[in-house]
Order: C-alpha cells, then sequence, then structure tokens
C-alpha cells in the first residue's frame, strides 16, 4: 500500500532522515518508536507532503507521490492527524465529520444547498460516528467533547476521508490513563472495518504491543530495529534507544 | 433535512417577511425610506459577516466592495444612459464588484489576522482614492446623480422619484433583500460554508482534510465582496447620488459597527444591526450637531458591556431565562 | 516548605492538561519533573510561575497562597523560570537579557542581590558572549542565558525546563555542575526532563508526569527499579 | 533646486516620522492599531494653539517649548485615561473589539475638542513668522522648517536611546519581541504598557504642537494625519521604529519629487506604494511576522 | 449706544426692503391679505452647515453665526410674518449619504418650512433634487459648483428644480472675474500657473479659470498645474514646484487651513518674490493670517461680500451688518456670513412678497414662485435670483494692502474692481462653458 524507499532528508546540511525504507501493507497496523529528535514528525511531514525529501521516493498504491502536494496527496488517500487534537470546535460533531465526507466526496465547493440537504454524505457521516461511538454526540460543537471523545472524533475525521493510508500522531496523548484503552479499542476496531494501512507515532508501550502488528525504531535518522513488538522489545539496541541512557 | 423549511427559522423568516411587505400600510413615507436604506446595507453587512463570523477574517475596507457596485450603476448611467434599465445596473453592480473583490482578495487572502484588516483597510483606501482622483470620469467628489431606471423596458417617466421610491422600489429592495438573505443563509449552511468555518476553526486541519484553504476564503471574499457590491446598487437608487466617501475606510469601518452593533455570532445580527445604525446614526445628527459624541460613545459602550450586540444581548437574556436550553447557533 | 501545589487541576478550553496534581519542595532540594514530550511537565511550571491559571486546587510558595498572584508578584517573591526553548530575546544583547533579571529583582524590598560575576562563575563562556545579540546565540548557549537571566531574578526556586535537551554531552556535564553550584547558592530547583538519564545525576527526587497525572514521586533508584516507569521515562 | 526638494522631502518625511512614531510604538508594544493616534495629534495642535495663543510677544522658542510641554502633558494625560479605563479590558479581545473601540475613542474625542475649544480654526503661527527665512543656495527656505527637523531629530534620537540604553526601553522591548517571556520574567507588564502608550499619545501632542506654527488647528485635522501615519507604519513594518524612518524618508522624498516632476500622481503613488509593499512583505519592510 | 441707533437705523431700513420687494400690488392684496389668517406657530427653518471636521472653522461655523444672528434680529423684529423663526442648526456631516437621509427627516418627519444649507458641492448635488422630491423648500446657501443650476448642453430647461434655489452666486463668476481683473492689471503676463486642490471644487474652479484666461488673453503660457491632496500641511513640495515653474500668477481655490498654510509657506519660501497669488476665494484670508498676509495679491470675494464693501457711508446695510455680526462674535463677517444673510433673506422676503400677492401665509409653491424672480437688498448690494432659480451677484476683486487702520491687509480701496453680474454670470439657460465660449475676448 504504502512504500518507503531510501528517503533522504537533510535541513542545512545536517541528515535528519539518513536512508529510511519501509512498507505498510492493507489491513495492517504499524508503530513508529523511536526516542525524541529521532526524526518521526519529519517523517510524518514526509509522507503527508509537508516537507519534500531531499532523495528517495514515497510509492502509495505503486503511484510515485513523491512531488505530489499535501493537498494532492490527500486526494490520492493519505489521511493524517496531529499529535494534538485539531478539530473545527465551532462546528457540531456531525459537521466536523461530514466536512469530511464532503471533502472525500469533492462536494465542498457547492454553494447552495445546505450540508444537511447531501444525504448520502449525511448517511455516511453518521454511519461514521456509529462506528466510533459518537453519535449521541452528534448535535453538539466540537468543543464541547471529553479530551477521549476529541481523540476519537479527530480520528473519525481523518476515517471519513476514506483513506488508503492512516497517519496517527499520538492517537491517545493528553488522554487520561484511565480512558487509552478505551479510545484505541474505538479507533483499531474502526481501522479494522476498514481495512486501512496505518501508521501510528506512538510510545506508549502498552499500546504498541496491544495493537500494533509491527514495530519500526527511528533513531537519528535510521531504523534501527523493526519486528514484531515482542521481538524489538527484546533488541538489545532497541532498549537502549527507546529506555536507555542517550550519553 | 426534510424538516428545514418549516423549522422556526423558516416560520420567523415567513413572519418577518410579511411584517416587511405590510410597512407601507403603517409606516410613513419617510420611515419607508429609511427602512429601504436599512436593508440594502443589510445586505452588505450580511457579506461582511460571511467573511467576519464564518471566515474568521475582519475586513476594514468593504466601503471598496459597495462603492464598486455603487459605481457600476452611476457609470452606466452616465456613459449609457439610454440602456440605463433596473436590470442592467443590477447586473453591472454585481460584476464590478465580483470582479474587484476577485482581485482585491486574491492579494487580501493570503494573509489574516492584522494584516488582512490593514491589507483590505489601505486597498479601500486606494479605491477612494482613485474615484475621487478620477474626477473627468467619475465626476470626481461631487459624485454622480442616479436618476431612475427603466424595469425591464417600461419606463417610469410619469412617476415621481420619491413615489417610486416608497411605491414599487420598497418591494424590489424587500424581494432583493430576502432573496440574498436566503442565498447568505444558504451559503453558510453549504458544504462550502461549513468548510468556511472549517478553515476558520482550525486552518491546519482543514487543509488536511482536503479543504484549499486560500482559495476558499478567496471565494468567500469574493461571494462578501459581490454581497457588498449589490447593497451598494440597490442602495444608490435609494440615495438617488453617491459620491467616492462610500469606499473611505470611515464608511468601512461603520460597515463593521453594523455588524457588531446587530451581533455577528448570530446569522440575523447584521441585518438588525444595519437597521438599528441607520437609525442611530440619522437621530444623532439630526439632534444635536455632538452627535460624534453620540455615535462614539454607543460604539464604546457597545464594545465593553454587549459585545455579542443586540441579537446576542437578547440570545443571552433569553438563554438565561430558559435554563437549560442553550441559544441559537449561528 | 517551600513550594507546595495541591490537587491542581488546569484546564485548555474543556480540554483537561494537568489532573489534580500535588507535589512539594524543600528548601535545598533538586527536584525531577519526568516525563514524556507533552506529558503536562511545561503546564506544570507555568502553573506555578502563574502564567496558567488553574482551575481547582492551590499553590503555596513560602508558606503562602499564591494560587491567585500574579506572575509578576511570584517572581518577585522568589520564583523564576527558564523555558524549554530558552526563549531569549532575540534583539537583546547578553547582558540586557541578563540585566532584566537584575532589573526586576531591583524592585524586591530587599533589591537585588545578583552580581554579573556569579553569573560567569557558573557559565565562564558567558563573558565570551556578553555583547551578543540574544538572536545569534547557538541552542546551548540560550540555554546558559536562560538560566542566568532567571538567576538573576535572585529566586528561591527555579524552574528549569528540559535545561539538558539537545545539548552535546560535553555542556550537559557542565549543566549539571552548574546546577550544583546553583544549589550551592542555596536556591532550589526543579528540573523537568524527558528522561531520567541526565537527572538521575543531579535530581535527589523526582515525580514522574504521564497524561498530565503524577504517576509516582521517589528518588531516581527507585524509578529505576519500576519497569513501568523506565518505559516511561527511560533509565 | 534640487537640494530644495531634497529638503522638502526631508521636512515632510520629519513631520510623518514625529507623527507615526507614537502610532509605531503603540503597534509594537501593544499590539493594538490605534485609529484614535490622529485624534491625540489633534488635542496636541489645539493645546499649542491655545498657549501660543495666550503667549503673544514672548520669543518664539518660548512659545514653543510652552506649548510643546503643554500639548504632550495633555495629550499624554488623554492617553493615560483612555488607556486605563477603555483599552485596558481590550488586550484579551479579539482584533474587531481592539479596532472598533479606538474608532469610537476617535468619535469622542473629535466632539470633545469641539466642546473644549469650540469649532473655529485656530492660528498660532507666531514662532513660524518670529523665526523668518535664511537663503539656501538661492532660495528662501523657512527656518522653522529646518528647527521642527532639528526636533524631529532630537526626538528620534531620544526615542532611540530610550529603547536601547535605558532600563524602561529595554524592557519594552523585551515585551515587544516576547510577550509571554517578559511576563515569564516578571516584568512589570502592565505599568510598561500604560508607560508605552502614554509615550505614544504624548508623541502624537508633540507632532501637532510643532505643526500648529505652520498651519491652523481646525476640527477633524487628525484624521487625514493618521492616514498618512498609517502608510508610514504599513510600509516601514508594524512596530519598527527604524521602518518608521525609512518609510518616513520614503514617502517624504517620494512626495517631493513627484509633486515637482509630475505632480498628477502626488496621492495615488503613494497609496501604490503602500499597497504594493503590503502586497509583497505584509508585514512591511522592517516588520516582523 | 452708537450700536442702538445702528439697529434701528436698520429695521426701518429692513422694513423698506420688505415693502419694496412687495410693492408690486401691495394696496391689491391688502384687504385679502387680511382676511386669510396667518399661523402663529413658529417657523421651522433648518439650518445646514459643516459644524464639524476642518470645513466647520473657515465655513460652516461663520455661516451659521449669521443664520442665528440674522434668526435673532428678524425675531426681535416681530419674526416672518408675525411669525417667530424657530432655527434648527445642523450638522453638514456623513457625506451625501447622511445628508440626503437627513433632508428626507426633515421635510417628510419634522416638515420644516425651509432648508437653508450646504457647504459642499456634493451635498448640493445630492440633495437639491429632493426638494421637488419630496415637496420641500430648499435654499442652498454657499456650495459653489456651476453645474448644479445647469443643464449639460445649452439651451437648458429653467428652472431644473421647482423648490430648490441657490442664494448666491457659483464659483465660474469667482474665476471669471479673477480672470478680468488680471487682465485689467498684467494685461501682459505670460507665465501662469495653478495649485488647486484634488476634488471637484479645486478641479472645477481651475477648469472655468483657465476657458477665461486662455479666452481673455490668448498668450498667456500654463506652466503648471498642481493638485494638492485636500487638508495638506505641508506645501513646501507645491512651492518648490511653483517656483520652479517661472509662473508670475498663481491661480488657487485653496480654502480654509488649506489656503493659510499654504500662504504662510510660500511667504516664507519667498514665491511672492517672483508671483501674485489669485485666489478665487481669498477674502476671508487676510483676515485669519493678519499682517503676513502678503501684499499685492488678487482676492475675490465669492462675490462683492467684503466687510468694507460696498463702502459704510454709501450702503449702511453693510455697516450694520458688520458691527452687528463683529459685536456677537468677535470677527469681521466673512463670505459665508454674507451668503447665509441672503439665505434666510431670500427666505424672509420672497415669503413676505408671495403673502402680499396671494394673502395670509402662502404655500411652498407660492413662495418658490416669489423668489424665482427676486431681487433684495443684502449687506453687499443687490442679490438677484434669476428664472433660473440661481443668484446672480456683482463679483468684487480687490488687490491686498496693509494700511494702518486694520491690523491686517485689506482690499486696496483705491484698486477695487467690482464686475457687474452680467459680465462674469452666464445668462440663464446658457452653460457657463459654452458662455466663455462664446465671447469676443
Amino acid at each position: 500500500m504504502l512504500e518507503v524507499k531510501d528517503v533522504v532528508k537533510a535541513f542545512d546540511k545536517s541528515l535528519v532522515i539518513n536512508g529510511v525504507s519501509f512498507s505498510i501493507a492493507e489491513n495492517e497496523v504499524v508503530a513508529l518508536l523511536g526516542p525524541n529528535g529521532a526524526g518521526k514528525t519529519t517523517m510524518v511531514n514526509l509522507i503527508s507532503g509537508h516537507l519534500q525529501p531531499t532523495s528517495g521516493k514515497i510509492l502509495l498504491n505503486g503511484e510515485d507521490i513523491t512531488n505530489a502536494s499535501p493537498y494532492q496527496r490527500i486526494k490520492k488517500g493519505i489521511a493524517r492527524n496531529f499529535q494534538i487534537t485539531h478539530l473545527f470546535e465551532d462546528l457540531s460533531v456531525l459537521d466536523n465529520v461530514r466536512t469530511c465526507v464532503l471533502s472525500n466526496r469533492n462536494q465542498l465547493g457547492r454553494f447552495f444547498k445546505p450540508a444537511s440537504g447531501y444525504k448520502e454524505a449525511t448517511e455516511e457521516a453518521r454511519a461514521i460516528l456509529g462506528i466510533f461511538n459518537l453519535e449521541q454526540f452528534s448535535d453538539q460543537p466540537g468543543s464541547e467533547l471529553s479530551e477521549g471523545d476529541k481523540k476519537v472524533l479527530d480520528t473519525a475525521m481523518t476515517f471519513a476521508l476514506k483513506p488508503d493510508f492512516l497517519l496517527l500522531d499520538e492517537p491517545t496523548s493528553g488522554v487520561a490513563t484511565a480512558d487509552k484503552f478505551k479510545v484505541m479499542d474505538t479507533i483499531i476496531d474502526a481501522i479494522g472495518k476498514r481495512g486501512t494501512a496505518t501508521l501510528i507515532i506512538e510510545h506508549d508501550m502498552d499500546i504498541v504491543s496491544d495493537y500494533c502488528q509491527r514495530v519500526l525504531v527511528l533513531a537519528e535518522g535510521t531504523i534501527l530495529a523493526r519486528g514484531t513488538p515482542q521481538e524489538v522489545m527484546d533488541d538489545p539496541r532497541a532498549q537502549e534507544t527507546l529506555f536507555g541512557v542517550s550519553e | 433535512m426534510t424538516n428545514y423549511l418549516f423549522s422556526s427559522r423558516a416560520l420567523g423568516y415567513l413572519l418577518a417577511l410579511i411584517v416587511l411587505l405590510l410597512l407601507p400600510q403603517v409606516l410613513s413615507p419617510y420611515h419607508l425610506t429609511l427602512v429601504e436604506t436599512g436593508l440594502s446595507l443589510a445586505i452588505m453587512a450580511l457579506g461582511l459577516n460571511l467573511l467576519l463570523r464564518y471566515a474568521g477574517v475582519l475586513s476594514f475596507g468593504h466601503g471598496a466592495y459597495f462603492a464598486a457596485g455603487a459605481y457600476a450603476v452611476g457609470l452606466l448611467n452616465m456613459y449609457f444612459p439610454d440602456n440605463f434599465s433596473f436590470e442592467l445596473a443590477m447586473l453591472a453592480s454585481l460584476g464590478v464588484s465580483a470582479l474587484v473583490s476577485a482581485l482585491f482578495g486574491f492579494v487580501c487572502v493570503r494573509h489574516t489576522r492584522i494584516f488582512f484588516s490593514i491589507l483590505t483597510l489601505a486597498l479601500a483606501m486606494l479605491m477612494f482614492a482613485i474615484l475621487e482622483k478620477a474626477y473627468h470620469f467619475t465626476g470626481g467628489s461631487d459624485g454622480i446623480r442616479i436618476p431612475l431606471p427603466t424595469f425591464f423596458g417600461i419606463e417610469l417617466t410619469g412617476m415621481r422619484r420619491f413615489q417610486f421610491l416608497v411605491g414599487p422600489y420598497y418591494y424590489i429592495v424587500v424581494g432583493i433583500f430576502a432573496a440574498a438573505t436566503l442565498v447568505m443563509l444558504a451559503v453558510v449552511n453549504s458544504p462550502f460554508g461549513k468548510a468556511l468555518q472549517a478553515t476558520r476553526d482550525n486552518e491546519v486541519r482543514a487543509e488536511m482534510v482536503g479543504i484549499r484553504v486560500k482559495r476558499f476564503r478567496w471565494y468567500a471574499f469574493v461571494i462578501s465582496g459581490t454581497f457588498c457590491g449589490l447593497s451598494g446598487g440597490v442602495w444608490s437608487f435609494v440615495n438617488g447620488h453617491i459620491t467616492p466617501e462610500i469606499s473611505g475606510w470611515v464608511f468601512s469601518g461603520e460597515i463593521v459597527y453594523m455588524v457588531l452593533l446587530g451581533g455577528f455570532m448570530i446569522f440575523e445580527g447584521p441585518i438588525v444591526g444595519a437597521m438599528l445604525f441607520t437609525y442611530l446614526r440619522l437621530y444623532a445628527v439630526a439632534w444635536t450637531e455632538y452627535w460624534m459624541l453620540i455615535v462614539g460613545g454607543t460604539l464604546v459602550l457597545l464594545v465593553l458591556l454587549l459585545p455579542g450586540g443586540v441579537t446576542g444581548g437578547i440570545a443571552g437574556l433569553a438563554a438565561r431565562l430558559r435554563p437549560g436550553r442553550g441559544g441559537g447557533r449561528g | 516548605m517551600l513550594l507546595k501545589m495541591d490537587k491542581v487541576d488546569f484546564f485548555v478550553k474543556k480540554t483537561q492538561i494537568l489532573r489534580s496534581v500535588s507535589l512539594e519542595v524543600t528548601p535545598g532540594e533538586i527536584v525531577g519533573l519526568l516525563g514524556r514530550n507533552g506529558a503536562g511537565k511545561s503546564s506544570i511550571m507555568k502553573s506555578v510561575m502563574g502564567l496558567y491559571q488553574p482551575k481547582n486546587g492551590s499553590i503555596t510558595f513560602l508558606d503562602r497562597d499564591v494560587t491567585k498572584d500574579s506572575t509578576r508578584s511570584r517572581v518577585l517573591s522568589g520564583l523564576a523560570y527558564a523555558p524549554e526553548d530558552s526563549r531569549v530575546f532575540p534583539e537583546l544583547t547578553v547582558a540586557e537579557n541578563i540585566n532584566l533579571g537584575v532589573w526586576v529583582s531591583s524592585d524586591r524590598p530587599q533589591g537585588a542581590d545578583f552580581h554579573h560575576e556569579q553569573g560567569f562563575e557558573i557559565f565562564p563562556k558567558l563573558q565570551q558572549l556578553w555583547d551578543r545579540k540574544g538572536g545569534t546565540l547557538s541552542g546551548g548557549e540560550k540555554k546558559m542565558v536562560a538560566v542566568t537571566r532567571a538567576l538573576a531574578l535572585s529566586p528561591k526556586l527555579l524552574l528549569l525546563d528540559e535545561s539538558f535537551e539537545g545539548l552535546a554531552p560535553l555542556v550537559v556535564r557542565h549543566f549539571m555542575d552548574a546546577m550544583r553550584r546553583i544549589r550551592g547558592m542555596g536556591i532550589s530547583i526543579i528540573l523537568a526532563a524527558s528522561n531520567l538519564g541526565n537527572a538521575s545525576k543531579v535530581v535527589d527526587r523526582a515525580y514522574v508526569v504521564e497524561r498530565g497525572e503524577i504517576l509516582f514521586q521517589g528518588t531516581p533508584e527507585q524509578i529505576m527499579a519500576d519497569e513501568k516507569l523506565t518505559l516511561i521515562v527511560g533509565r | 533646486m534640487g537640494l530644495i526638494y531634497a529638503l522638502n522631502g526631508l521636512y515632510f518625511a520629519a513631520f510623518l516620522f514625529l507623527t507615526s512614531l507614537g502610532l509605531s510604538i503603540i503597534l509594537g508594544v501593544m499590539g493594538i492599531l490605534n485609529l484614535a493616534h490622529g485624534s491625540l495629534y489633534a488635542i496636541g495642535g489645539f493645546v499649542a494653539a491655545y498657549f501660543i495663543g495666550m503667549m503673544t510677544g514672548s520669543p518664539a522658542v518660548l512659545m514653543l517649548v510652552t506649548a510643546a510641554a503643554a500639548a504632550m502633558v495633555l495629550a499624554g494625560a488623554v492617553g493615560l485615561v483612555m488607556e486605563t479605563t477603555l483599552l485596558k479590558p481590550m488586550y484579551k479581545r479579539p482584533l474587531e473589539y481592539q479596532l472598533l473601540i479606538t474608532f469610537g475613542i476617535l468619535m469622542l474625542i473629535e466632539d470633545l475638542i469641539k466642546l473644549v475649544f469650540g469649532g473655529e480654526s485656530r492660528y498660532a503661527s507666531a514662532p513660524f513668522d518670529a523665526m523668518g527665512s535664511i537663503e539656501i543656495t538661492g532660495h528662501t527656505y523657512p527656518v522653522y522648517f529646518l528647527f521642527v527637523m532639528g526636533i524631529t531629530a532630537l526626538a528620534g534620537l531620544f526615542i532611540w536611546w530610550l529603547m536601547a540604553k535605558t532600563k524602561l526601553g529595554i524592557m519594552l522591548r523585551a515585551i515587544e519581541m516576547d510577550r509571554d517571556m517578559a511576563q515569564a520574567m516578571g516584568i512589570p507588564m502592565r505599568r510598561l504598557t500604560v508607560v508605552a502608550f502614554v509615550l505614544g499619545a504624548a508623541l502624537a501632542g508633540l507632532g501637532g504642537a510643532l505643526v500648529v506654527p505652520t498651519t491652523p488647528a481646525v476640527l477633524g485635522m487628525g484624521m487625514d494625519v493618521l492616514i498618512m501615519a498609517f502608510i508610514v507604519v504599513v510600509i516601514g513594518g508594524l512596530g519598527s521604529l527604524k521602518g518608521t524612518l525609512v518609510g518616513s524618508l520614503l514617502v517624504g522624498l517620494t512626495r517631493s519629487f513627484t509633486v515637482a516632476f509630475y505632480a498628477e500622481l502626488e496621492m495615488p503613488l503613494l497609496f501604490m506604494i503602500a499597497v504594493l509593499i503590503l502586497v509583497v512583505k505584509p508585514e512591511g519592510l522592517f516588520g516582523q511576522k | 449706544m452708537a450700536q442702538k441707533t445702528n439697529r434701528r437705523q436698520f429695521l426701518k431700513m429692513a422694513g423698506a426692503a420688505g415693502l419694496g420687494a412687495g410693492a408690486v400690488s401691495v394696496m391689491g392684496t391688502k384687504a385679502l391679505a387680511a382676511k386669510k389668517s396667518i399661523p402663529k406657530t413658529p417657523i421651522k427653518v433648518a439650518a445646514i452647515s459643516f459644524l464639524s471636521g476642518p470645513a466647520a472653522g473657515p465655513f460652516g461655523i461663520p455661516g451659521d453665526n449669521a443664520y442665528k444672528m440674522m434668526a435673532d434680529v428678524y425675531n426681535k423684529q416681530g419674526g416672518i410674518l408675525g411669525r417667530k423663526i424657530d432655527l434648527i442648526s445642523l450638522d453638514e456631516a456623513g457625506g451625501a449619504k447622511t445628508q440626503v437621509e437627513l433632508a428626507r427627516k426633515l421635510i417628510l418627519e419634522d416638515k420644516v418650512d425651509v432648508i437653508l444649507g450646504y457647504i459642499s458641492s456634493g451635498d448640493c448635488k445630492a440633495v437639491l433634487p429632493l426638494s421637488d422630491e419630496l415637496g420641500g423648500l430648499m435654499l442652498a446657501y454657499d456650495c459653489g459648483t456651476h453645474v448644479l443650476m445647469e443643464g449639460k448642453k445649452s439651451p437648458y430647461k429653467t428652472p431644473k428644480f421647482q423648490l430648490g434655489f441657490r442664494t448666491s452666486a457659483h464659483l465660474g463668476q469667482d474665476n471669471i472675474a479673477l480672470a478680468l481683473a488680471i487682465k485689467k492689471y498684467m494685461p501682459d503676463v505670460k507665465k501662469i500657473a495653478g495649485i488647486n486642490q484634488d476634488y471637484a471644487w479645486g478641479r472645477d474652479s481651475w477648469h472655468i479659470f483657465e476657458l477665461a484666461i486662455k479666452k481673455l488673453l490668448p498668450q498667456v503660457e500654463i506652466v503648471k498645474t498642481l493638485w494638492p491632496k485636500i487638508f495638506t500641511t505641508d506645501y513646501t513640495a507645491h512651492i518648490s514646484a511653483l517656483q520652479g515653474s517661472g509662473a508670475q500668477i498663481i491661480h488657487s481655490s485653496l480654502w480654509g487651513g488649506d489656503a493659510v498654510t499654504f500662504i504662510k509657506q510660500a511667504k516664507a519660501a519667498g514665491l511672492f518674490k517672483q508671483a501674485k497669488m489669485a485666489m478665487s476665494r481669498g477674502e476671508p484670508y487676510p483676515q485669519e493670517l493678519g499682517a503676513e498676509f502678503p501684499e499685492g495679491q488678487f482676492l475675490c470675494c465669492a462675490g462683492a461680500h467684503y466687510f468694507l464693501y460696498p463702502a459704510w457711508d454709501k450702503w449702511p446695510l453693510n455697516k450694520w451688518f458688520v458691527s452687528e455680526f463683529k459685536k456677537r462674535y468677535g470677527k469681521y463677517p466673512t463670505y459665508p456670513s454674507y451668503h447665509a444673510y441672503q439665505a434666510i433673506t431670500a427666505y424672509k422676503t420672497a415669503v413676505e412678497k408671495a403673502s402680499s400677492l396671494v394673502g395670509g401665509w402662502p404655500t411652498m409653491e407660492q413662495t418658490a414662485k416669489a423668489m424665482g424672480n427676486l431681487s433684495f437688498e443684502t449687506p453687499s448690494g443687490y442679490c438677484v435670483i434669476n428664472k433660473d432659480h440661481n443668484a446672480r451677484e456683482d463679483c468684487l476683486v480687490g488687490i491686498s494692502k496693509m494700511t494702518k487702520d486694520y491690523p491686517f491687509p485689506i482690499l486696496d480701496p483705491q484698486r477695487l474692481e467690482v464686475f457687474p453680474s452680467f459680465q462674469v454670470n452666464a445668462p440663464a439657460g446658457l452653460t457657463t462653458e459654452e458662455w466663455i465660449a462664446g465671447w469676443k475676448s
């Protein structure tokens, strides 16, 4: 589904990403781990198109999207969220999702019929809210949800773009510890229903080991280790990078 | 939704329209002209609010597009007096203001916050300078007289201007106003309107869900400017004479004043504001030479004490009286 | 007790950032605040400084409730803060940046008692940088200025946010020395860090923060002994 | 003649610099575009005209110093009242409220001036006349213009010294650069904000005071100056002192030479420069985003 | 004591003037007049001038002051046909937009008997058509645009407005009179420049002056035309440009603060060493500038409105007006004050004339009819309102000269040029431009 081939990214003279390759298949949930400053955010921006790689290629469904703009990539099926929730806070929960559905259907530039008049889009949006257990909040403004529900809505919006590839940046950051599994259950369930290829940036090993099939460990711009969560946890090099002393 | 047309808002609108249509039976012709002025300015206030409330940017130079619409009518009359029909005049004001706002807007929407406000203000001043400077072409500061037009071939020669204003033209203004309000209501509730609000709420996210933020803001700017142009065109007949002052920054500031006076958080707020401002301003000038103390003082008090404007204040009051239910949403 | 935070909740709009955070600092202590990026360390520090207004809970400094005090009055009573990104004023020289602290603290009843020499003692390199504009400094140099600028406020408690982050190992050692010297001047420190590694060498005690909650408090050794905690803050 | 054109341009630049300096400081430190700035300038003009009128017969410099001092004190006092009562609640409010309240204050001050001073124009040209003219390369040139340029240079130097060298100025610049950090440092924000506003208002007053010997104080005199000051600040960069200086010189010299060689373009050219700069570099020549 | 006598004299005279105006058939209508009753309620007169903004000081307030003074004087005299004048002073603020709304309110809601007003040409153009539209009597008192009452092409239909009048002459006469004066005193002039504000007033003034001077003195070369923005405070650049042009005469329609500022700065820069000003409405400024005002400049008076003309011994009404005004307001009246006098007196005279014809209180239309061809005395001589509803006046151009009697230069009594109205005003039905074009130079 998504393929990253020998991607290098340099800022001025410093190499932030230094020859990274990986691929993620349909229905796969992969975690990207790494200490602060390892280049995770840069990697995400390279995939979403907010940065252009210095060299290397990025393919989606076999198509080269290395030089596509973020907008084109969205239209081709890459969706992402952010570590900090970004909602349309003054719009209703339904409108948050419906806007994304309409965007996916290329119907956002329509001026006259009310958004509620787009029956199919509305039904689709309601269905997505159903999948994410948010239907009871449909008419509330986004700002009035709890943190956990906001995170879920955030993911639901990304999901509504019907992506082939989903980038989730810390989907549970800011969620109370007690709620994090509930939030992840909802998200992973929903993803499972569509079979989207997913890359999750995460540091919470509980989440990684419970929800991700594979793990990539990024350190100083290269992939240091890869494998199942258990394999990576047992890899001493990965252990040192992730949990060890940096001196 | 199916009940969209039968919602309480639709009922309210129907009621308001009936009241407007019955006003000539109860109101003196003079007040009718003021209502007419208020209604035509309300179209502009709605236009400004599309940017302020729904796109989240403040234009301090919307007089430029109002003037574009009004001057389209004026110049049409000046240079093609034989073809001076109302329908052509309206088309001209829509077209010219759309063109001007598309041009100015293209520059403005690349910026937000104070930069946006300053840029719009500077462009309005440029428009003013052009209208006044191009004396040979626009009549300069003396402005242009707007006579009665023909209506789809009907000549109005037998009619005194004032009879026309408080007679047929009143209904035309109400009609155009009602149509404009409905169009704007449709726009803010349309997918485009929602997308616009999405860009206001969170520009980063909006881009991430595939909204072209600048392009959408530009569309909004053009719609907004065209509403102002329509307003200017309709108003030019009410006033009968246009001068470059309507593109100056003071008038542009007054538009913002209207919108805030009515309350910009509620869709209908700007309409109320335009109406109230028309009365406030005129009665202050007619009452005392120190009218600026009244108009300015009202503004200061409004900003300090009633930031939600009149409709916001009423909604807040209503919400307090009915605990447990939120106020209306825009 | 120097500082006591009691059950502090903090919200941004309706999003809860801090959840019932309580912590204490006694005189002469270096206390660690450990947790991942975004765990809430900076929010705790900003709440202590009065830059964030807690919704519930109280903050007591020198046995006085300062929960409602302005940042300025907290600074004058002995709190100082060096933020994560240093925030050195780019158009001011190093001298001016540091003097800001001296000038502010001269508004205290007892006046300012910081001398530039004290700064040079802690960071000798400052002498060379003295007339450079803040904007031209490297990251590490900025951190030095930020710490010294906070010290110039003659504080009793210094809040240092991520003072080690992004520093070369040699410089980190230098900063650790500096911290010990600052403690020697009778100033307590709260040190926020995203991993225990370097911090463990200077802190007496640490709090582990995650998702805006305090998970644990204890000595670095106790934290290292707990596998779950080391997963969060490293070893 | 070229020298004279340049001098004219410099004089206009001095006038612009003086009247936009305060606007620029307030915009920089507070982030508020003060639409009432021109009204503070008008207060300065009327007060100075009043004092000069009272002191008929005194030496020119004494008149000017008294008038300028009185104008600065009064404009500053009005600024003080305005800031502490009306603007203080606005800092946390959205842009539209900030702009509109200064718009409201502008109208209030306009009418207050009329209430206090009456609507008649006030002439105060005694100092201008007393200073006479000198010959420069065969052309007569009024000494008063040179005097204004001198005072403006002094005022500019003073503000530069204040901002660059004094405790007060460095703190103000710290606020301008990074409001949050300045607050975290315990810098007395409230007090300094008031000081900056009063300083800006007093500078507006000084501008008004220095202009009345050349042109009468009339109602509404502030509106036009506001537009000119606005153009300068926009060109130079929001809140940048260097930008204000460069903007003033650019506008002053451009205008002088346009009038000499292609008079029809005098005003449109200035607007065009402003718009062009805004389009290309919306933060102005020296502004920071 | 002396003032009292003056007033008594004046009252007698004003009465005589009223009689004179209505003398057509006083005897015949007297019986009729007695039958129809005249209401006792006061007459509502709205006086609109700039009371805020930069035009308030030079025009609005002197005009408004004269309105107040005359309303007071007429009221003490018994009002108009026994009805007191209830004067409502209003601000000509907010541009044509607000003024149109305000005029509608005054006519339709407040039902004022007459509107005397407007300084700005734009406001006049916008508002005067409302007179016929709404059926309200309107007397434009000061605005100068020559096209207000003229049609686009000659011959045009007169009057343009049945109920709309202008009670002072338009800018055409100022600029034509200036050209005539220049022809008389400097027939050999070669180079003329113009400095006029960059809006309709300045453009129109220059337009007429240029037409007239080229017709009268074909050898003249226009060496520079400058268009400073209105309310400019610094004219140094313009002054240098004028010096560089070598102009001998500089035409200007600058007014108010702009005129004062320009003269002051030009004098200090030595402009008057090489050139003379020809100011189309320069009359008020010697008084404003005092002894600093340069001598030898051509000043036109927007008619023959000057506090020393007609001479007091020959025209006591001017003496009375000037002294009364000076007593009340501490200044000599300037032309806007004379214009205000003309407006309120035109109304009074027309009402009295109409009443004497039809009896009782005349209707608006009857008053308008009476005003359509009215001649009455003013402090400046005779004012005639023509069938095009536009006033005609003689026009005075003087040359400034310092004397020992006043602290400011006056118009040299030896060189007062008064051009009779037929020489400086186009006849009704002919546009000013076409009229000038038809001169045999």
